[in-house]
Parts: C-alpha cells; sequence; structure tokens
C-alpha cells in the first residue's frame, strides 16, 4: 500500500520550530501539495518524510511502517530536487538508471526500463549527452524520469516546476499529473504556487509558520477557506477581506456596517453564534455585481485604477471610508477612473471571519 | 680561437658597477675603513669580534670598523663559496677550510700574501712565530710550498675524550687488568699512551646492555666503550681514517709529491687497506648509529655528553660543550688524551694525525687601505695577549711562545695533549679538486662503513678515482 | 534495520538530521587521529619547554606533567621558558656574558619579507591571472606552461645568475632584492591558483556589468575580485607557508641584516661548537610557528571555500 | 573581448613608431649580438639589457594603443618572472654549453659536450643515473604517499562535525615547518640510541633497531618524514573539492538509494579529481626537487641520493657549474615531459566525461 501519513510531526533547528504538529495523510494514488509562502516549512516537512531530516517528535508513516529513524536509503521513496540534482558527471541514461542499480536487475531489464521512462519523458534523443548539455525542460524531465523509472513507495516532489519559464510549467504540470496518474501512489508536491497546487493536486495542504492550516480538496481550499490566510492566499486576484462591525442576525440575514455603510447580507446561520463585535468580511473580487442604483445593500465606491486582463477587467476601487476594494468585471463592462461604483456582494460567496481569523460555518 | 672570456668580463663588469656605486660613500672619509669577514658563528668566531671591539685600537689612528657575518656552520661553505664564485666580492677576510686553499686559490679569490710579509717584518715575524705544521696546513698552497695565503683563526686537532668515573672505576680497572691484562687507561698520561689495539679493548671491554653493570651502578641505557667520526657529510670520516692510514705505513695521494706522485697503489697500498679494516674494525663496538653512516663529529659528541660512551676522540672545537654542566651529563668526569697511536715494530709509538682547524683569509678585491689595516689586525690576533685571551676564552692557539708558556695548560683540560699533538698533525689536499676528491672519497668510506663493501674494494675505487680526476688535472703525470 | 542505523547514530558518526553532518563520536575519532597526527609536531613544542638536559634523556620525556599520575615520571619533564629567553638573549661565547643573538631581527625580516612579498605576488599574479583568464593570447597555455617552469628547476642552478645580477644592481642584501626574488618565486603558483578561480566565475555577471557602463577596471575591482576574495586568501595562505619556510634564497641573498630565521635557525642545529642545540632549536621553531599557524587558522575558512575550482585546464 | 585583438592589423615590420614591437626585437638582436661580439663584457651588459628593456617598453606601447588590457594585466608577472627567473634560467642554460667552472674563470664553448658527458661518461653518468632512478622512485613512493593519506585526511574531515575546526588546524600543522627544524626532529625521531622509534620498539622486541641502516629503512624514514609534511597539502585541496560537492546530489543519491561506494565514484570523484590532478602535479614537480631532507636524514647514503641533492654537490660544492646546468636541463625536460603528460590525461578525462 502506497501511502504516506505524518501524525504530530514537530521539527526543531536549536529554538526555531520550523514545523509543529503536522498532521497529513495521503491515500495511494492521491497527489497532494503542500502549499505556502517561503519559510512556511513545506520543504522541511517534505524533507522530513524523505528522511533527509530526522523529525523532532511525532511519527513519519509510510506503507502503514513508521520510519522516523530510517535512513532515506531504506525508505524506499522516490524524489524530484528543485535544483534536480542530476549527477553531473553521468549521461541522461546512467543518470536514469542510477536509482536501479540497487533493484539488482540485468543489464537489459535495466536499460529496458531506462528506455520505458525515456519515451515516457520525451528524452530518449538525449540519453547519451550530459546533464550540462540539456535544456532546462529535459533537465526536468530527467529528473522526473528518473524519479518514476523505479517502483517506489511514494513520490516527493520539491518545486519541481519552480525553474521553468510560464510556458513549459504549463505543459510540465500537464505531463507530470498525467504521468502521476497512471501509477497511483501517495504523492506529495512542495510548492508555492498556488495555479500548480489547484490544477495537479487532489488535495492541497496550505501551510503557514511550520502549521498545517487547511487540508482539503481545491474546490475545498477555495470554496471554503478556514480562516483569512487560506482565504487570502488562495485565489488570484486575492480575496477583499474587509473589517465590520457585525450589528445584529435575523432573518439568514447579517446586519453590518462595512465600509461606513449599513449593509444587510446572507449570511451562514453560524453567524447568529458571534456576538455584536467586529467581524472580517471576506468577498472574492469577483462576487461582486455592479449595480447603477444606490440602493441598499451595496457598497459605494469610486474606480481609481483599471486593469484589464484580457476576458476581464480589475478595478481598484476606494471606498467611501478610504479602503481598497478588488472588483472584477466582464471585459464588455466599460469603467472609466473616478466613475462611482455600486457593488453589491453575492451572498452565497461571501465568508464571515471570527475575530480570530476563523471562518465562521455551520 | 678562444671564445670571449664573458665570465670574467662579468665579474669585472659587476665589480666597476659596484665600485661605481658604493665607491662614493665608502670611502668618503678616507681614514674609515670597514673590514667585512665572513665567519662561520660560534664562539670562537665570536670572541674574535668581541676582543676587537672591546680592545682593538688601530697603530694608524683610522677608524676601523669590523663588519662580521656570522653565518651558522651547517650553511657557511654554501654562503662563501657562492659569494666568491658570482663574484659578489661581498668579504674581505674569510674564514676558510685549509683544504679550500686550493680551490679558491686558483679561482682568483684568496689573495697571496708574500709581498705583505717582505714588505712587513713584524709581520713575517708573527706569522712565523706560529707552529710550522699549522702553519704549513693553514696558510700555504701548494700545501708546504713558501706561498702564504692564511693564519690562524681556530687551530684544532683531535683528541681523546674520557670518562673518568668509568675508566678509573675500581671494579671496572679490575676486570680490565683481568681480561686484558693490562691497565684499563684512566690518567691523561694513560690515555696519550694508547694504541688503536688498547682503544679497541676499552670498546670491547665497555660494551654493556641496559641493565648489566657498569661503574659499579647497572646502567640506565646501552652503554659503549668507544666512538669517533664515522658519518657520511663532509669530512666526517676521511679526517680519522687518514690517520690511521698514515700511522700504518699507508699515505693518501700526496700533494706535496706532485706530478709524480700517484693514486693507484698508494692510496690502495696493503698498508691502507690495513689501516682501513683495523679502522673498520673499531666500528663494531660503537653506538649503533654508526652503522647508519650519520655517526658524525657532533653525533659521537653527542654520545659521549650524554653519557653514552667511555671515550670518544673528536676535534677540541666541540670540547667546550662537554665542560659545560647545561650541555653535557659529564663535566665533571673529563679525562682528556691524546689521539691513540700504532705501535711500530721498534717499540716507538707512530703518531699522526689530520689537523683540523681553520685559517682566515684575505679577498683578492680587498683595498690597499684595508689590506694596510687588515694586516695590523692580524698581527694584533696573533700577538702573545691576545692569544692568550683567546686560549683562556675557549680558543687554541698555534702560536709557540704561547702554547709553551705554563700557563698554557692551565686554561682547558685539554691543553696537556695540545703541544705535544701539533707535531704530528698534517693536512690534505689544498688542491682545487679538494671537493670532488673528498665527495667520492667520502662516498666510498661510507659504503665500508656501514657494510656494503670491504676495504680494499674501497680503496680501489678511491684510488682509481682519484688517478682519473687528478691525472686529467695535470696534477700526476 | 532500524537498531543498526541507531547504533551509528548513538555513537555520533552519523546524524539522522541531514546528510553530511556527524555528531562528537566522529570528533572523538578524527582527534585521535589528528593528535596523532600532530604528534611530531606537539614533541618539537613540548622540547621547547624542556631543561637543556633533558631534550635527548633516554627514556624519552613526552609530557610537561603526569596527568594525575596518568604518565609514569620517567615520562615526565619540568617545564621551562628558558629556552625562548636563549633565543633572543644568550651567551655566544664560552662563558661569555649574554648578548643579543640577533633574533628579534632576523623574526622582523621574516615578517616583512614574507608578507610583502607574498602580497606583492597576489597583486602582480591575481592580474595576471585575471589577463590569462579573460584575454587569452594566442598560446595562452604555453606562456602559463612556462610560468610553471619557473617552479620546477631546483634554486641552486639558477642562483648564480641571481647573485651576480644582485651584485650588478646593487640589491644584494637588500630587502628589496629579497622581496622581488620571492615574488617571483610565488608568481607561478599565485597566477595558476588564481586563474582557475576566475574561470570558475560566471562571465554574464561581467558583461552584464560591462552593458551597464562599467569600465573593465571596475568590472575586475568591483565585479571579478570580490568573488574570488577566498580564492585570495587561500592562496595568499600556500604563499606564505612556502615563503615563510624557504631556506637557500634567504641563505645565498640576504645579508647580516636582512637574514630571515630558517637561515639563522641553524645557528642552534650546530651550535656553540657543538651539534644540534635540541631545546634552542625546538624554541625557535615554535616561535617561528605562531605567525604562519595564526594566519591559517583565521584564514581557515576561506581554506576551506576557498580552493574550489574545476579542472586542471591545459 | 579577444576581438579587439583580433582586428587590429599586424604592423608593418619597419615602420618606425614605439609600438612596433617587431622592429624592437630585430634591431635587440642585432645590436645585442654585436655588442657581445665587439665590446667587452662589461659594456654589453648594459647594452643588452637596455635592448631588453626597448623591447619590453614596446610591448607595453604596443598594446596600450590597442587597448589590449590582457597584455597590460600580464605585463607586471610577466618582467618580474623574467628578471628573477627566466633570465637566470636562461643564463644557467647558455652555460650548460660551456665548459665553465665557477671557482675557475675561464670559459670554453663545449657545445652539447657536458650533455654527453653527463648521459655517457663512465664515471658521471652512473651516479646520475642511479641518482635519478632514486629520485624516481622517491617521487613515485612519497607522492603517493601524499595522495593517499592526504586524500583519506580528507575523508576524515569531509563531514560538518563539533570542532572540526580546531581539529583541521593540527593536521594542517607540519606543513608549516620549516624543512631544517622537522628533518633534524626527525633524525631525533630515528636515533637508534636517543630516538622515540627505536625505545618503543626496543620496548616491544626487546632487540636494537636502527632504522636507518638499510636502504629500505632509510627510504622508508625519508619517504615518511616528507609524506608527513606534505600530506596536509592535499588533504586541503582535497578537502576543498569535497566540500564544493552539493549537499543536494548526495541526498537525491540516497534516496535514489545508491551505496556509498557508487556515490563516490559518482559524486564525490568527479568533482575532486581536477583538485587532485593539480595536487598530484604541484607535488610532483616538488617532490623531483627532494633533497634537503636526504641531506638532513642521510647524507645521500644507503643509496638515497637523489638528482636534486647530486645537482647540489655538483654545482655547489664541487662548482662544476656547466655539468650541473646540463643535469638539471636533463631533469627539467623529463619534468616537462611528465607534467605534459599529466595535463593530457587531466584534459582528456575532463573533457570525455
Amino acid at each position: 500500500m502506497s501511502t504516506i501519513e505524518i501524525r504530530k510531526v514537530t521539527k526543531q533547528f536549536g529554538s526555531f520550530t520550523a514545523v509543529k504538529d503536522a498532521d497529513l495523510k495521503v491515500e495511494a494514488g492521491e497527489v497532494v501539495c503542500l502549499l505556502g509562502p517561503s519559510g512556511c516549512g513545506k520543504t522541511t516537512t517534505l524533507r522530513m518524510i524523505a528522511g533527509l531530516e530526522r523529525a523532532t517528535s511525532g511519527d513519519v508513516i509510510i506503507a502503514g511502517q513508521r520510519m522516523n529513524e530510517l535512513s532515506p536509503q531504506k525508505r524506499d521513496i522516490a524524489m524530484v530536487f528543485q535544483f534536480y540534482a542530476l549527477y553531473p558527471a553521468l549521461t541522461v541514461g546512467q543518470n536514469i538508471s542510477m536509482p536501479l542499480h540497487s533493484e539488482g536487475l540485468s543489464k537489459a531489464d535495466s536499460d529496458a526500463r531506462v528506455m520505458k521512462v525515456a519515451q515516457i519523458m520525451h528524452l530518449t534523443e538525449v540519453l547519451d549527452r550530459m546533464p550540462n548539455q540539456i535544456s532546462e525542460g529535459e533537465k526536468q524531465r530527467l529528473a522526473v524520469a528518473r524519479a518514476i523509472v523505479r517502483d517506489p513507495n511514494c513520490f516527493l516532489f520539491d518545486e519541481p516546476l519552480s525553474r521553468l519559464d510560464v510556458e513549459l510549467r504549463h505543459s510540465m504540470r500537464g505531463q507530470i499529473k498525467e504521468v502521476l496518474t497512471g501509477l497511483s501512489k501517495a504523492t506529495v508536491i512542495v510548492t508555492h504556487d498556488q495555479l500548480e497546487a489547484l490544477t495537479m493536486a487532489s488535495r492541497i495542504a496550505i501551510m503557514k509558520d511550520g502549521v498545517i492550516e487547511q487540508v482539503g480538496t481545491p474546490h475545498e481550499v477555495f470554496a471554503k477557506p478556514v480562516n483569512v490566510f487560506v482565504a487570502s492566499f488562495i485565489g488570484t486576484p486575492q480575496m477583499n477581506l474587509v473589517e465590520a462591525d457585525l450589528q445584529s442576525f435575523g432573518d439568514g440575514k447579517a446586519s453590518v456596517i462595512l465600509a461606513g455603510q449599513s449593509l444587510s447580507i446572507a449570511a451562514d446561520p453560524a453567524v447568529s453564534r458571534l456576538k455584536p463585535s467586529k467581524v472580517t468580511v471576506g468577498i472574492r473580487p469577483r462576487a461582486f455585481s455592479t449595480v447603477q442604483d444606490k440602493g441598499g445593500d451595496t457598497i459605494a465606491a469610486q474606480a481609481e485604477l483599471i486593469e484589464p486582463m484580457g476576458a476581464e477587467t480589475l478595478i481598484h476601487a476606494r471606498t467611501s471610508s478610504g479602503g481598497d476594494i478588488r472588483v472584477v468585471v466582464p471585459r464588455d463592462k466599460r469603467v472609466k477612473v473616478g466613475e462611482a461604483l455600486h457593488l453589491k456582494p453575492d451572498p452565497r460567496q461571501t465568508h464571515f471571519f471570527g475575530e480570530d481569523g476563523k471562518a465562521v460555518r455551520a | 680561437m678562444t671564445v670571449v672570456t664573458k665570465m670574467k668580463g662579468f665579474a669585472a663588469a659587476a665589480g666597476l658597477a659596484a665600485t661605481l656605486m658604493t665607491g662614493g660613500a665608502t670611502y668618503a672619509l678616507a681614514e674609515e675603513v670597514t673590514l667585512t669577514m665572513a665567519v662561520p658563528d660560534w664562539p670562537p668566531t665570536r670572541i674574535m669580534k668581541k676582543f676587537f671591539d672591546e680592545q682593538y685600537k688601530p697603530k694608524s689612528g683610522n677608524t676601523v670598523k669590523l663588519d662580521v657575518d656570522f653565518i651558522p656552520w651547517p650553511d657557511f661553505y654554501t654562503r662563501v663559496n657562492a659569494s666568491l664564485t658570482s663574484g659578489e666580492q661581498k668579504y674581505n677576510f674569510i674564514v676558510s677550510d685549509s683544504q679550500w686553499l686550493g680551490a679558491f686559490v686558483e679561482g682568483g679569490y684568496y689573495r697571496k700574501i708574500n709581498d705583505l710579509l717582505d714588505a712587513d717584518p713584524e709581520f713575517k715575524k708573527t706569522l712565523m712565530s706560529v707552529h710550522p705544521a699549522p702553519l704549513a696546513a693553514y696558510s700555504t698552497y701548494p700545501y708546504k710550498s713558501e706561498n702564504y695565503y692564511g693564519f690562524p683563526q681556530f687551530p684544532d686537532v683531535l683528541v681523546n675524550y674520557g670518562r673518568k668515573d668509568i675508566l678509573c672505576h675500581e671494579e671496572e680497572q679490575k676486570n680490565f687488568q683481568a681480561k686484558y691484562g693490562k691497565k684499563l687507561p684512566c690518567t691523561g698520561e694513560e690515555l696519550d699512551a694508547m694504541t688503536w689495539d688498547d682503544f679497541k679493548n676499552v670498546g670491547e671491554f665497555f660494551r654493556r646492555k641496559k641493565g648489566e653493570m657498569l661503574a659499579g651502578a647497572p646502567a640506565e641505557d646501552d652503554f659503549y666503550g668507544i666512538a669517533f667520526q664515522a658519518g657520511k657529510g663532509y669530512d666526517f670520516s676521511s679526517m680519522q681514517i687518514n690517520g690511521f692510514i698514515w700511522q700504518m705505513g699507508g699515505n693518501v695521494w700526496d700533494e706535496t709529491q706532485a706530478p709524480t706522485g700517484q693514486a693507484e697503489g698508494v692510496v690502495n697500498s696493503p698498508e691502507a687497506v690495513a689501516a682501513l679494516e683495523k679502522y673498520l674494525s673499531l666500528l663494531e663496538y660503537m653506538p649503533p648509529v654508526a652503522k647508519t653512516g650519520t655517526m658524525d663529529i657532533f653525533k659521537s659528541d653527542e654520545l659521549f655528553r650524554e653519557g653514552k660512551v667511555a671515550m670518544n676522540i673528536d676535534w677540541i672545537g666541540l670540547g667546550e660543550a662537554s665542560l659545560d654542566p647545561k650541555s653535557s651529563k659529564v663535566s665533571d668526569k673529563l679525562v682528556f688524551g691524546q689521539m691513540p697511536g700504532t705501535m711500530g715494530p721498534d717499540g716507538k709509538m707512530i703518531r699522526w694525525s689530520n689537523i683540523g682547524g681553520q685559517p682566515f683569509v684575505l679577498t683578492t678585491w680587498t683595498t690597499p687601505e684595508q689590506t694596510t689595516e687588515a694586516v695590523e689586525f692580524v698581527k694584533w690576533w696573533l700577538s702573545n695577549d691576545i692569544q692568550h685571551q683567546f686560549a683562556a676564552g675557549g680558543g687554541q692557539s698555534a702560536v709557540k711562545e704561547v702554547y709553551e708558556d705554563p700557563k698554557y695548560v692551565t686554561y682547558r683540560p685539554w691543553n696537556r695533549a695540545w703541544a705535544p699533538q701539533l707535531d704530528w698533525q698534517k693536512d690534505v689536499w689544498h688542491v682545487p679538486q679538494f671537493f670532488e676528491l673528498l665527495t667520492q672519497q667520502q662516498d666510498q668510506f661510507d659504503l665500508a662503513i656501514t657494510g656494503k663493501q670491504d676495504a680494499k674494494t674501497t680503496l680501489d675505487n678511491i684510488a682509481k678515482f682519484q688517478q682519473d680526476l687528478l691525472t686529467n688535472a695535470g696534477l700526476i703525470q | 534495520m532500524a537498531e543498526h542505523n541507531s547504533i551509528w547514530e548513538a555513537l555520533g558518526f552519523r546524524k539522522a538530521s541531514g546528510v553530511g553532518e556527524a555528531g562528537w563520536g566522529r570528533t572523538l575519532f578524527v582527534a585521535i587521529v589528528s593528535l596523532i597526527y600532530f604528534l611530531p609536531v606537539l614533541f618539537i613544542i613540548f622540547t621547547a619547554f624542556k631543561p637543556q638536559d633533558a631534550a635527548l634523556s633516554v627514556p624519552p620525556t613526552l609530557s610537561p606533567t603526569s596527568f594525575f599520575g596518568l604518565i609514569p615520571d620517567k615520562y615526565v619533564f619540568t617545564p621551562t621558558i628558558e629556552n625562548f629567553g636563549s633565543v633572543f638573549n644568550r651567551s655566544m661565547t664560552s662563558g661569555g656574558a649574554p648578548e643579543s643573538t640577533g633574533f628579534d631581527r632576523y623574526f622582523f625580516n621574516s615578517i616583512v619579507i614574507a608578507s610583502s612579498s607574498v602580497l606583492l605576488a597576489l597583486v602582480i599574479g591575481t592580474l595576471a591571472a585575471f589577463g590569462f583568464s579573460r584575454y587569452p593570447l594566442k598560446g595562452n597555455d604555453t606562456y602559463l606552461f612556462i610560468i610553471l617552469t619557473t617552479r620546477m628547476l631546483p634554486a641552486i642552478v639558477v642562483i648564480i645568475p641571481v647573485i651576480l645580477m644582485f651584485r650588478v644592481v646593487g640589491l644584494s642584501g637588500s630587502y628589496t632584492g629579497i622581496i622581488l626574488l620571492y615574488t617571483a618565486f610565488n608568481l607561478a603558483f599565485t597566477i595558476w591558483m588564481m586563474k582557475s578561480f576566475f574561470d570558475e566565475l560566471s562571465l554574464d555577471v561581467e558583461d552584464a556589468a560591462r552593458i551597464d557602463g562599467s569600465s573593465d577596471m571596475k568590472v575586475f575591482f568591483k565585479i571579478a575580485l570580490p568573488q574570488v576574495v577566498a580564492g585570495l586568501a587561500a592562496t595568499f595562505v600556500f604563499g606564505l607557508i612556502l615563503t615563510w619556510n624557504e631556506f637557500l634564497f634567504a641563505l645565498l641573498l640576504s645579508g647580516p641584516d636582512t637574514r630571515t630565521v630558517p637561515v639563522a635557525m641553524n645557528q642552534a642545529v650546530s651550535s656553540g661548537g657543538r651539534g644540534t642545540d635540541w631545546t634552542l632549536l625546538a624554541a625557535i621553531e615554535t616561535l617561528f610557528l605562531i605567525p604562519v599557524f595564526l594566519v591559517t587558522f583565521f584564514l581557515q575558512n576561506h581554506l576551506l571555500r576557498g580552493v574550489t575550482f574545476g579542472t586542471v585546464k591545459r | 573581448m579577444t576581438s579587439t585583438t583580433a582586428t587590429a592589423p599586424p604592423p608593418a615590420l619597419m615602420r618606425l613608431s614605439p609600438d612596433n614591437w617587431k622592429l624592437a626585437i630585430l634591431v635587440g638582436l642585432i645590436v645585442s649580438v654585436i655588442a657581445a661580439i665587439a665590446l667587452p663584457a662589461s659594456a654589453s651588459f648594459w647594452i643588452i639589457g637596455a635592448m631588453a628593456a626597448m623591447i619590453g617598453a614596446a610591448f607595453v606601447v604596443n598594446a596600450y594603443r590597442r587597448k589590449y588590457y590582457g597584455g597590460l594585466l600580464v605585463a607586471p608577472a610577466i618582467a618580474v618572472l623574467f628578471v628573477m627567473n627566466i633570465f637566470p634560467l636562461l643564463w644557467s642554460l647558455g652555460l650548460s654549453f660551456y665548459a665553465y667552472q665557477s671557482n675557475q674563470q675561464s670559459i670554453r664553448f663545449v657545445g652539447l659536450a657536458n650533455y654527453i658527458k653527463v648521459l655517457t661518461n663512465d664515471i658521471a653518468a652512473p651516479a646520475n643515473w642511479a641518482a635519478l632512478v632514486n629520485t624516481a622512485m622517491f617521487v613515485v613512493l612519497t607522492v603517493t604517499a601524499q595522495m593517499i593519506v592526504g586524500f583519506l585526511l580528507a575523508m576524515m574531515f569531509a563531514k560538518q562535525f563539533p570542532l572540526r575546526k580546531y581539529l583541521l588546524i593540527l593536521v594542517l600543522t607540519p606543513m608549516m615547518l620549516s624543512v631544517v627544524a622537522s628533518g633534524v626532529f626527525f633524525t631525533y625521531y630515528y636515533d637508534p640510541t636517543f630516538g622515540i622509534l627505536s625505545y618503543v620498539v626496543n620496548a616491544i622486541t626487546g632487540g636494537q633497531f636502527i632504522l636507518m641502516s638499510s636502504k629500505v629503512g632509510a627510504v622508508a624514514g625519508i619517504v615518511f618524514a616528507d609524506a608527513w609534511m606534505w600530506s596536509p597539502f592535499v588533504m586541503l585541496l582535497v578537502l576543498a573539492g569535497l566540500v564544493s560537492v552539493p549537499k543536494y546530489l548526495y541526498e537525491a543519491a540516497a534516496i535514489d538509494r545508491v551505496s556509498k561506494w557508487r556515490q563516490f565514484w559518482t559524486i564525490t570523484f568527479p568533482y575532486i579529481r581536477g583538485l587532485l590532478m593539480l595536487a598530484l602535479l604541484f607535488r610532483t614537480i616538488e617532490a623531483f626537487k627532494l633533497a634537503d631532507l636526504v641531506i638532513l636524514l642521510t647524507k645521500g647514503g644507503n643509496d638515497t641520493m637523489t638528482i636534486s641533492y647530486h645537482l647540489i654537490r655538483i654545482a655547489n660544492e664541487q662548482n662544476k657549474t656547466s655539468e650541473g646546468a646540463a643535469i638539471s636541463y636533463l631533469m627539467l625536460f623529463m619534468v616537462i615531459v611528465l607534467t605534459n603528460l599529466y595535463l593530457y590525461i587531466a584534459n582528456r578525462r575532463s573533457q570525455g566525461a
């Protein structure tokens, strides 16, 4: 069974806690992306799974077996490094066959495996070249090829695409996903690029300051962020997070004073538990509709900066109380700088966060 | 056609340039004369400098400065040779081993002083007051000719260093008497009377392993009876072996017989072979380092000072260290005698030994002003008063009036053996080929000492080499 | 399997946290090997502290203290610092009063001559290395090789012309002469080392700087040089070690006033009309070791990061 | 950068200008030869010197005018090397074609006679060959020992561990010693009466132990002392190579379950090969010059004479300057051939890999 599980894993470097009480379970065939800003502990987590770092406490369980004390060699895993870690003195072909030496395969078997993988990763043309003689994309594919040539317990990827340009990155995402789907292994990918995570992962684990904030499918983390950090981290343009005063809750609607204006917004019943207090209201930029009249339940703002994004247009608007609001409108909706806008949030896409930053949901 | 003597020209150019550059400055004041001297760095030269600074008053009224370059002994030849042969012309006076005379006189570096002697009878008288054997050794080239070059700086001979506490110990005396039917030499006079056979007996008798009884107490370490030089470096076996060869009726190639004197047939004569065999046979009784070919004059001296041997034959020049309790474990147990001799068929002792020590010489580029002052300095140096002071301060004197003075023997314990030994000192090879002769001979002797070759082969090789070399050089016809 | 791994970790030979790191067990092992390797030096240093008459004692004395009875008394000597005083002041005649040996001067000379010649070689050699690396001449490798050959001949062969030349231009016995000679002596090594460092640098940065309008001079000083600081440190240390102990040129080209310690050290090898004065020699060497030891110690990190270049290029 | 040199047209030979170095060489050569033949040496020395300065100046002006900075950068080094090293080397090369002894003031051109003598003369040649064979033996033994010991020491220090810095300096110290001091102390260590080695061996075997009394022992003693002193040099170079290996390669290898042995050959060795070759190159050149330890330990006894010590005896002690020069140029020739071989192999390997 190819699974990965970490339980209450903590890593300390001296007095600095890099990872704190991380829990994560990756099933066979599942791809989990560790996503977070740099320095959040995601690479450390991955290295602990690989055995390159020893967990200070907690359990690392691979294929159902606790492996905390085992060296990387004994964990039977495959890993793709951020800088590929290609063996500079070996040819492409030798690089691919390197992990096979410990399997005791015959030369013919080994060669066959290398050829097969090379075909999958489109490396057959460059098998005899040295790593410094191939392109960046080929290096990346070689790194993956070296990982999948074996039948390991699981796959680990450390920022696999960070060194590629946008176009290559796009096509590699597809290729890797395709390859991984065929292998049905537990896979962990570390990335700081949410698009990469959203497109490749079955589930995403979002980390901040050594703590896993939320684990969920791409849809879940997008639609139901558990806290302000996840809400702001996932989705582009970034979600609007506006401070508001919760006045009262009744009839499925919350009355708030937001940017100096009184609004009544449909909200999750759980909001009713909140006492009248400060809350943060999260509204995605695409969740506004602009209305003509300045009737109730709209936010009045003035367009300050217009950024065309192709099919859509991003408007930076300023509310009467001075706050910034990002709004995405369709391309055909023409807005001029200085124009007054009346923004009506979509109640189904409005998130309430309590004073502790946690989402308030049923 | 002969190619232009470029080297010579170059040296001349160098000299010219140097004179141009330094001339004005150095001789701006005519009455200020600097004599530059290259000397090995050791007490006899340090004391000479000290006496000069404290006592020397030039008669001429000039200000005379003695600028002494003290060069550590191990590098002395290298430094001096390079200075001379490169045409550096740096030194006016050079302390020189007597055997370097030939090479550097022929090279045109050492100044012949006959004209100075003729011009200054007092100077001549001073030099002639030196015992003829050391005078010939230190001053003449060709050896024993009338051409004079040098003045004794530190005259030196080989003497026998003994350990009174061991040699005079009652028990040992008794056992020795019982074993050899002869008295174990104990006093200086008894040491003087020793032959090489007696010396061998001492060696054999005192070979003690660690823990065996030695002079009434268990030996703390392996103990040996005798030691003398048997090293490969410089002349650290030839100087001893030559004594054996002369005493036993052989000879080395004799430069005073040139060009008729031969090497082959002389150097490897049966007498010489027997002498070398005798020398080699004694090595057996010496400390183990003798077998490595590195037991030079310093090593045997060190073994003696550390109390590992009962007798050591070494130069007087190394004696001070034995007297100093800081560097010697035997400083209060010393007895000195003459180097052993060989009993002739007529029952008379045959004595010969190779002289040591160093003269100092004048160089050819020394200016007349400097030469004048230099002569005054030499006269002062060889004057009885200074020579007495020198001897009292740890030097030796070859000036007759000085060493015959009864005071002389009181200066140092070995001085009793000094005067009689001067008579049988000989020197070798004042020829330019000295280093080639010496190097090859030392290499060959080393093979014999380390047991790789017998005495006959060794001397045959040496004779053949010398015959070839000296024939080519025109010194053998 | 897990246990097997842990034994090495428990002993400190391996650290789970990270490849390429080890713990105290490794320290212990390396300490033992290093100390054994260091023993001959340690013995020299100890000898410097021995009373003169203990230098050659049998059995050899090995330690200044018995370590609370751990070492038998016969191997223990009573330390003294007298020898260090003798280096600078001792009687040079039999029974005479102590006088200055000139060693203060010799130490000063050694420091001045070694440091200035190594620095000079570093400056000239680094410029040349940059030239060879960035502006290759036709037959560049041949020139480099010729420079290397200047290190191949025993010094004794070239010494006579050098002495004469010094005499002609009046450099005999001067600091300038010996410093210039040592500079040349160090150049081959400096150029080879520094060229290797420059070869390893990325040219893109320098090209970028040129595009941004930097002069070639600025490229060298502001871009290239800061990247090879480690190399400079390494070359300096290697050069210093070689120059510090140079003997033959120093013997033949220095005068009484510019004599260096390695030459004067032989005073103790044949000392005062006898052979080696062991404690004096040890004291000189110990003192002489200190400056170069300290420099190496403080530049050690650079040495390790510094001497990294690719392959020998010809 | 290099294009500036390629585009400049070669100056016409006879054009009179301060940057016409070709003309300068021509004039310099002619004047020098005439001066050497016609004038006394004292005058021709300065004239030849002036000609050399003129040629050098022409080169510098030429480089400057063509904005050829490479030349300007290299010039000071070349000047110092030329004056202090190359000129004396050429001088002694010249002397090797003359019959000249530095303590005799005559000199005679003899062509290749010195070379023929040192190679074939039945007295001189065997000594030279014996010294050469010994030197080759020492080079092989001591360089091998240094490479192995230096390499092992480097492996020992390759990992980071507590106090590494302080232990490393201990191992580096031997190479900082002056050869005189360490050599003299090795005579003490090996001394059969006073030495530590014999004391230890005596205590174990009970018999006498005289290391330096046989060729094997003497060679071992010299090689040990030399290798002990210079292994740290090799260690430092190798260690620098080891620490330059990116750590992630070892991590990748660990994950790929590559054996330690294979890790060494595929990752470590390629990184240190260049440095090993450099260490080998410099140590071999130095080992060819091995003399001072031999002088101190054996004086060449027990058949340990090396070519370099032999040369000192011939050129310095016996003042056979020309003969010494001939020997040293033959030796130089051999070292050059050897080093070129090294560099050729090193280069081919690094390109092939």
